[in-house]
């Protein structure tokens, strides 16, 4: 039987960049396929051009044996492919429900929107997602987990035969990974083909039947999964070994540079307190929605808070005022680094150099010849793949815009740093040279806090586990206590570990 | 994994979508309730002050002065949902109210549905040249609007040169449609206004490709993933924006009967007033097209109130700033509420 | 103000002489914000009501839409006015609201700015545009000497329905042996705005070489116009006159960009307008060809075809004179 | 730390700044020399059919005629280039130019400095009001400035009431300021406009808060988390746009001499069309004050070549709304080689 869907000598090009070479892909009925490579390797391109977003430049498709032609968005909806984009792409101003299905609602009497319907089709999807969010409050102000569900759910009422999931679970946590990954099974076994992109490899390796490899935009190898093991896979993808996953060299914890005393936000989180040394990188874990991420932006002062106080060395910040907690030596990289982390149209060197405007800068005036050269250094010490410096920075991979915002606080030497899924969407090269960097910073007697979803990124990488739940501070467990069971425990609210 | 079984005993997703639809719901109901409110203050207060601001006259005079006003910001409202905005209006009423004088000059005994297609065509054209360049050249419709603000007008000057067409040259059966009133104080050209609300009111919360231009004010390039033509769209709003402005033009000359190329200058920084006091996000993805005639209302009867209030005329301009601000402040308030609600309802659930 | 003793002011005893006292008369210009109206209003209209103990008014829109009026003459007659005198935006788009003052028992009076005349029950006109167009082509052929040469003409707006009919009279006025010398090279227009005035004068100058002089019939191009000529290496080398104020131009006619201009005066304009109408309301007069009726300090007037009672001819302002005006 | 340096040995991203800064800097200099050409071609021919218009008195009319247009230009690209824009500069404008006449009249004697200072006071304090509401109410700056637009507006009239003042009542020496040249045709007015451009356009090259502008204009929220303190530069923004509206206020009472509450009614459009012919983004992040200047240049050139010309005074309106248009083409074609350009460079070291 032909494949549901092959492709065949798929190359694309932006200009001269060459985004895919004579890719090669085949997607069977019932099964999960998994996509790995490096950042930029053109996994992103292929869902595109999977969704009818890009058309190959050369190379066909085929769905059925038959040739396919996509001429947008909409007709690879028709052809049954539905697709999950590695960025939400929801309408803050649209309610859940109609997000989910938006251009393709359920009709009544002259053609008329059946709201009720669509209520009700979305409460289905969620039941299935086990997804608490009522359908009818708007997109605005739902975490990126959230996000990400919303559009899952959309993505399953398609009802499609080719599920596309472009990197689904990166703002997921355990509970939420595990459901999705329950509906995939569900998909393939009612005979879906799902081609599912991380870069987590215990996913890839849980989920998948067989694993297609990219490297540079060409095809390298596709595998049946109990054919490959992981370091053939890393190998291939980056095209040498990785010396070490968790390089966390441990530290001595100085004295105490950041105290959050207090800290509550009516309807997000109260009653936070916590104190961070130098030397140490202390996680902060806990399910999707905990106010992981609220607490540190009220802390950095990006968001108000009701009550309670942060100090840095032992002085007090005013609430609200980022520019004070910048020179008092806070850093803070955003976990959604399109909207809050980069300046889009400025040139990579600008957005790495703009925190240190003023330190760069003589009485106010600013010399381009300092700022570039501080951009190079950064730029190489964290080898952010840029054409050039003075590239908008939206012309970057994911990734390395990734890498472009937490080079960019590095670079600002901060006392404590505070990052938000620092691997979030990074690619496995990258992500353990971002975990050696977070090592080395600690080393030198930098205070780090990480917020992660990803439990073995923080069993490897922390001195102190702090379990968020339901916007309170369960647990504060250390390296030596800390492991997969008392932190879940902690985050579903039921052990109190301390 | 234990854990997550643990996590699925929780009761699942409660029926909440009721409250949450409500709480929306009561903050779009609050927000064109607030408009409405200051409407029927400002009615009142003045009627107080002068018991014959409520005759029939004044209120037929209320509601003529609001129609033209009131259609103009419904074409608004559809372009400024999808994020776009239509400064041209004011020169598509001026073009096509001077082609609806020239056409009776031409043929005085032309039936007036023809000559009311006649101006919405030529605006429907006049749109169609600012969808096309929005949609298709992508440039922001600030830009685009602006320059065919201008050229429009300057169309219309070249035209007109230093012609003026007077109420004589146009048939007494039209201009009667602009002046007269049927149930006492329910002028015709306000039924216009009344028809064209509804239609716009149902398509846009309706049917799908209302629903679309929300989408598309929201994110665009997100509204392009979910397969939305947004070209098309776009271009749509705009051909019916310059249809209503054309429609406007033609009850202009009806009602007004002198015509010169000067007609509707200046009227889109109105429009567009009242549109935002009407509650239309003016980056698109929200607002209703009935918040923006009831603020064409406002503004309106603003003007015709304050010299029965015996307020110095001068203030007049200041008192459409004010309201425009204070339009501003409800929405702050009401937006703020809306998101602390949203955030409440989370916390309640775990709290 | 009194509401008891207007009752019967709308009802006039046929054949009256004297200007009954106590009648509400409100002025209702085209724009409250405007120096001419405020001259013609405050300055004339006022002093005439009080003369003859009548309750003056003025109220008005702060601009010129064609429609603005409406709710204004609409409160009027809510109010019971005796007389509206008003200067017509628009010449249709007021019909209906005065004729319904009308029919609420108000007289209306309108002045500088007509509306049909089946709307209003007499029409105080400021000059005819036969005289208008005499004193602006004698003026600029006085400025330019016997020589003669090219002349142009910087109108209000290319609509503006006054200005158009001036205009026309002024070539019928240059066709004539007398004048054979002026070559009207240009019209442009201003459209009563400071900046596209100022514009316009600048661009007939780089483009006439040999223009001698200008005719500016509105006062915001005539101050323009003379701002320009003032800092300009022009000044003196062509002439330049128009209609405008005494105040407007005062700098101008003293440094000698400007020798002479011409005007009513809008004071005596509001103070006709304001007898007319007490007249009217006394039913001194009907509004047929023929009435007479005294108008304090200006004398005797008479009613003219079509209800139109005329204020006289133009008055001429040089340096001579201009000190003797304020408005 | 191992796994860095072993990392570190793989060919370090080649930062080849210099020749992409060059690209870049080509293309922006290419869009103000498209503009600088237009203008240049418009001069050239309108000189081969009038001669004089090459005249010193010519020269010094343009000069004089764009400079309060250039003025407000900048003003508004330093808004504009934080996407935000300021609608009410010509109420402003208004204001200030009452104010002055005012002040003459109180106290004719009062020296030119402190005239000046007075406007460009009053404009700031507007320019406050502006910012204040856009910065901490976080509304749109176009919702703000048009309340504020018939807010100021509104106050000038009733402050004028139907005043007007004239040249009379202004000292000699401040009229002359408006009409006189030095060097021959470069007049004194124009100096103002000179010096405003120069210092606002080394300002926000070389200095980090001008550099700030733009990273805000480009993407709001980050540099917020960045922390530029965003809230007091918009403020800052607007309130340059605001004195910048009081100086050109000032500097129109000197040039037109008769003041009523009418100066600069309509203005603002006018101002957004050179800004926008000048090459600067209308949604932030890019563009520069030359270039905004010599689309005012370059609007008031072409009011004045028109007539020159000989073309129909009716169609200089389009003209202006061609301008825009052919501009919109510009940027569109120039953006698009640019990116091609751009990948092209990325594409070879690839390959
Ligand atoms: N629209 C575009 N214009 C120009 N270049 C692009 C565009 N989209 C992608 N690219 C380039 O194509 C290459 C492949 O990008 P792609 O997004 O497919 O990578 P990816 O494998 O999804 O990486 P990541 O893991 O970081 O998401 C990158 O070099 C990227 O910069
Ligand atoms: N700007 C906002 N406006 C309203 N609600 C918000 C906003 N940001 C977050 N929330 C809500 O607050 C709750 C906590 O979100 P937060 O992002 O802090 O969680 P988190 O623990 O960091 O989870 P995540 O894994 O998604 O980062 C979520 O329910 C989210 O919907
Ligand atoms: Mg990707
Ligand atoms: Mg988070």
């Amino acid at each position: 039987m032909a494949p549901l869907l092959e492709l065949t000598g798929v190359s694309k090009s932006f200009g001269a960049v060459a985004a895919l070479r004579d890719v090669h892909l085949d997607l069977h009925r019932a099964e999960i396929h998994g996509l790995v490579g490096e950042n930029g390797a053109g996994k992103s391109t292929l869902v595109k051009i999977l969704a009818g977003v890009h058309a190959p430049d050369q190379g066909t498709l085929a769905l059925d044996g038959s040739e396919l032609v996509l001429n947008g968005p909409a007709s690879a909806r028709a052809a049954g492919i539905a697709v999950i984009y590695q960025e939400p792409t929801l309408f803050p101003d649209l309610s859940v429900a109609e997000n989910i299905f938006i251009g393709r609602q359920p009709l009544g009497v002259l053609r008329r929107i059946d709201t009720g319907a669509m209520r009700a089709r979305t409460r289905d999807l969620f039941a299935r997602l086990g997804v608490q969010l009522d359908p009818d409050r708007p997109a605005r102000g739902l975490s990126i987990a959230d996000q990400q569900l919303v559009e899952i759910a959309k993505a399953l009422s398609f009802d499609a035969r080719i599920v596309v999931m472009d990197e689904p679970t990166s703002a997921l946590s355990g509970a939420e990974v595990e459901r999705l990954f329950s509906v995939a099974r569900t998909l393939r076994d009612a005979g879906a083909a799902v081609l599912f992109i991380s870069h987590r490899f215990d996913e890839i390796f849980a989920l998948c039947q067989r694993i297609t490899v990219l490297r540079d935009g060409r095809w390298i190898s596709t595998d049946q999964t109990d054919a490959v093991t992981i370091e053939q896979l890393v190998r291939r993808m980056v095209g040498r070994d990785i010396s070490s996953m968790y390089p966390k060299t441990d530290a001595t914890v100085g004295k105490a540079r950041l105290e959050v005393r207090g800290l509550t936000r009516h309807g997000s989180f109260s009653d936070v307190s916590f104190t961070i040394h130098s030397g140490e990188i202390v996680a902060l874990a806990g399910l999707v929605g905990a106010g992981r991420t609220e607490v540190i932006r009220a802390v950095f002062g990006v968001d108000r808070f009701d009550a309670g106080e942060v100090l840095v060395d032992g002085r007090r910040l005013p609430p609200g005022d980022t520019t004070a907690a910048i020179s008092a030596g806070l850093a803070l990289v955003p976990e959604d680094r399109r909207e809050q982390g980069l300046v889009m149209e400025v040139s990579v060197a600008r957005n790495l150099t703009l925190p240190r405007r003023w330190s760069l800068s003589r009485l106010g005036l600013l010399l381009g010849g300092a700022e570039n050269r501080s951009a190079r250094t950064w730029a190489d010490r964290l080898r952010v793949k840029a054409g050039r410096l003075t590239n908008p920075v939206s012309t970057l991979s994911g990734g390395n815009q990734q890498k472009v915002v937490l080079a960019k606080w590095l670079s600002t030497r901060p006392g404590v740093l505070m990052v938000d899924e620092p691997t979030r969407g990074i690619d496995v090269a990258t992500k353990a040279e971002v975990h050696g960097l977070l090592s080395q910073l600690a080393a030198d007697g930098v205070a780090v806090l990480m917020v992660s979803s990803e439990l073995p990124e923080v069993l490897g990488m922390a001195d102190r586990v702090l379990v968020m739940h339901e916007g309170r501070l369960m647990a504060d467990i250390p390296r030596a206590r800390a492991d997969e069971e008392s932190v879940m425990l902690a985050a579903t609210g039921q052990g109190n570990a301390s | 994994m234990a854990a997550q079984t643990a996590l699925r005993t929780e009761p699942a997703t409660p029926a909440r979508s009721t409250a949450g639809a409500r709480i929306v719901r009561r903050a779009f109901v609050v927000r064109e309730l607030g408009i409405v409110l200051a409407l029927a203050l400002l009615v009142v207060v003045t009627a107080a002050v002068n018991p014959r601001f409520l005759s029939a006259q004044s209120i037929k005079d209320l509601l003529l002065g609001s129609t033209i006003l009131a259609i103009l910001a419904v074409g608004q409202t559809i372009v400024v949902v999808s994020r776009n905005v239509d400064l041209s209006v004011g020169s598509v009423l001026g073009l096509a109210a001077f082609a609806t004088g020239s056409l009776f000059v031409a043929s005085p005994n032309l039936p007036i549905p023809v000559v009311l297609l006649a101006g919405v065509l030529l605006g429907a054209a006049c749109g169609a040249v600012n969808g096309a360049l929005v949609a298709a050249a992508r440039v922001p419709a600030l830009v685009v609007t602006l320059g065919t603000l201008y050229v429009f007008r300057g169309i219309d000057y070249s035209w007109a040169g230093g012609r003026q067409i007077n109420a004589a040259n146009m048939p007494a059966g039209f201009l009667r449609m602009g002046s007269t009133a049927i149930l006492g104080a329910v002028p015709y050209l306000a039924l216009f206004a009344v028809v064209v609300l509804v239609v716009a009111g149902l398509y846009l919360s309706w049917y799908s490709s209302g629903r679309d231009l929300y989408a598309i004010g929201s994110n665009p390039s997100a509204a392009h993933l979910a397969g939305i033509p947004v070209g098309r769209r776009v271009f749509a709003a705009f051909v019916v924006s310059g249809a209503l402005a054309g429609l406007a033009g033609v009850l202009h000359a009806a009602r007004f009967g002198t015509l010169d190329a000067n007609a509707g200058l200046g009227n889109e920084l109105d429009v567009i007033a009242a549109v935002v006091v009407g509650g239309v996000a003016i980056f698109g993805g929200s607002g209703s097209v009935y918040g923006a005639a009831v603020g064409a209302v406002l503004l309106t009867t603003i003007g015709s109130a304050l010299p029965v209030l015996g307020v110095d005329p001068f203030w007049q301009r200041a008192a459409v700033g004010a309201l425009i601000l204070a339009a501003i402040g409800l929405d702050r308030a009401l937006s703020a509420r809306l998101a602390r609600r949203l955030r409440t309802r989370r916390g309640g659930r775990r709290a | 103000t009194d509401e008891g003793t207007t009752g019967g002011g709308a009802a006039p005893s046929a054949g009256a002489t004297t200007i009954k006292e106590g009648l509400k008369i409100t002025f209702l210009p085209k724009q409250v914000n405007n120096p001419y109206f405020d001259t013609s209003d405050n300055k004339g209209g006022k002093v005439a009501v009080e003369e003859f103990k009548g309750v003056y008014a003025q109220t008005g829109p702060s601009d010129t839409g064609a429609s603005a009026q409406v709710s204004y003459i609409n409160t009027l007659s809510q109010q019971q006015v005796d007389v509206i005198v008003v200067s017509a935006n628009d010449k249709d788009a007021i019909c209906g609201a005065l004729n319904e003052a009308r029919q609420g028992g108000a007289k209306v009076v309108t002045y500088d700015s007509d509306t049909n005349p089946s709307c209003r029950d007499l029409f105080i006109n400021q000059a005819t545009a036969e005289g208008i167009a005499k004193s602006q082509i004698k003026l600029i052929s006085e400025a330019i000497g016997p020589d003669g040469g090219e002349i142009a003409i910087l109108s209000a707006t290319a609509n503006a329905t006054n200005q158009n009919a001036w205009i026309e009279m002024m070539k019928t006025e240059l066709a004539k042996p007398e004048n054979a010398k002026l070559k009207l090279v240009a019209t442009v227009y201003g459209d009563d705005n400071d900046q596209k005035s100022f514009a316009e004068a600048q661009g007939l100058l780089a483009k006439y070489p040999n223009l001698k002089g200008i005719i500016s019939p509105t006062t915001v191009g005539v101050a323009a116009a003379a701002r320009y000529l003032s800092g300009s290496s022009y000044k003196g080398k062509v002439q330049l006159t128009g209609l405008g104020t005494p105040n407007q131009m005062r700098a101008y006619v003293k440094d000698g960009t400007v020798k002479a201009f011409a005007l009513w005066n809008p004071a005596d304009l509001g103070y006709l307008a304001a007898y007319a109408a007490g007249a009217l309301a006394s039913g001194i007069i009907t509004g047929k060809e023929g009435d007479k009726f005294k108008a304090g300090k200006l004398g005797e007037f008479t009613v003219g075809a079509n209800a139109t009672v005329l204020l006289g001819d133009p008055f001429a302002f040089n340096a001579g004179n201009i000190d003797q005006f304020n408005f």
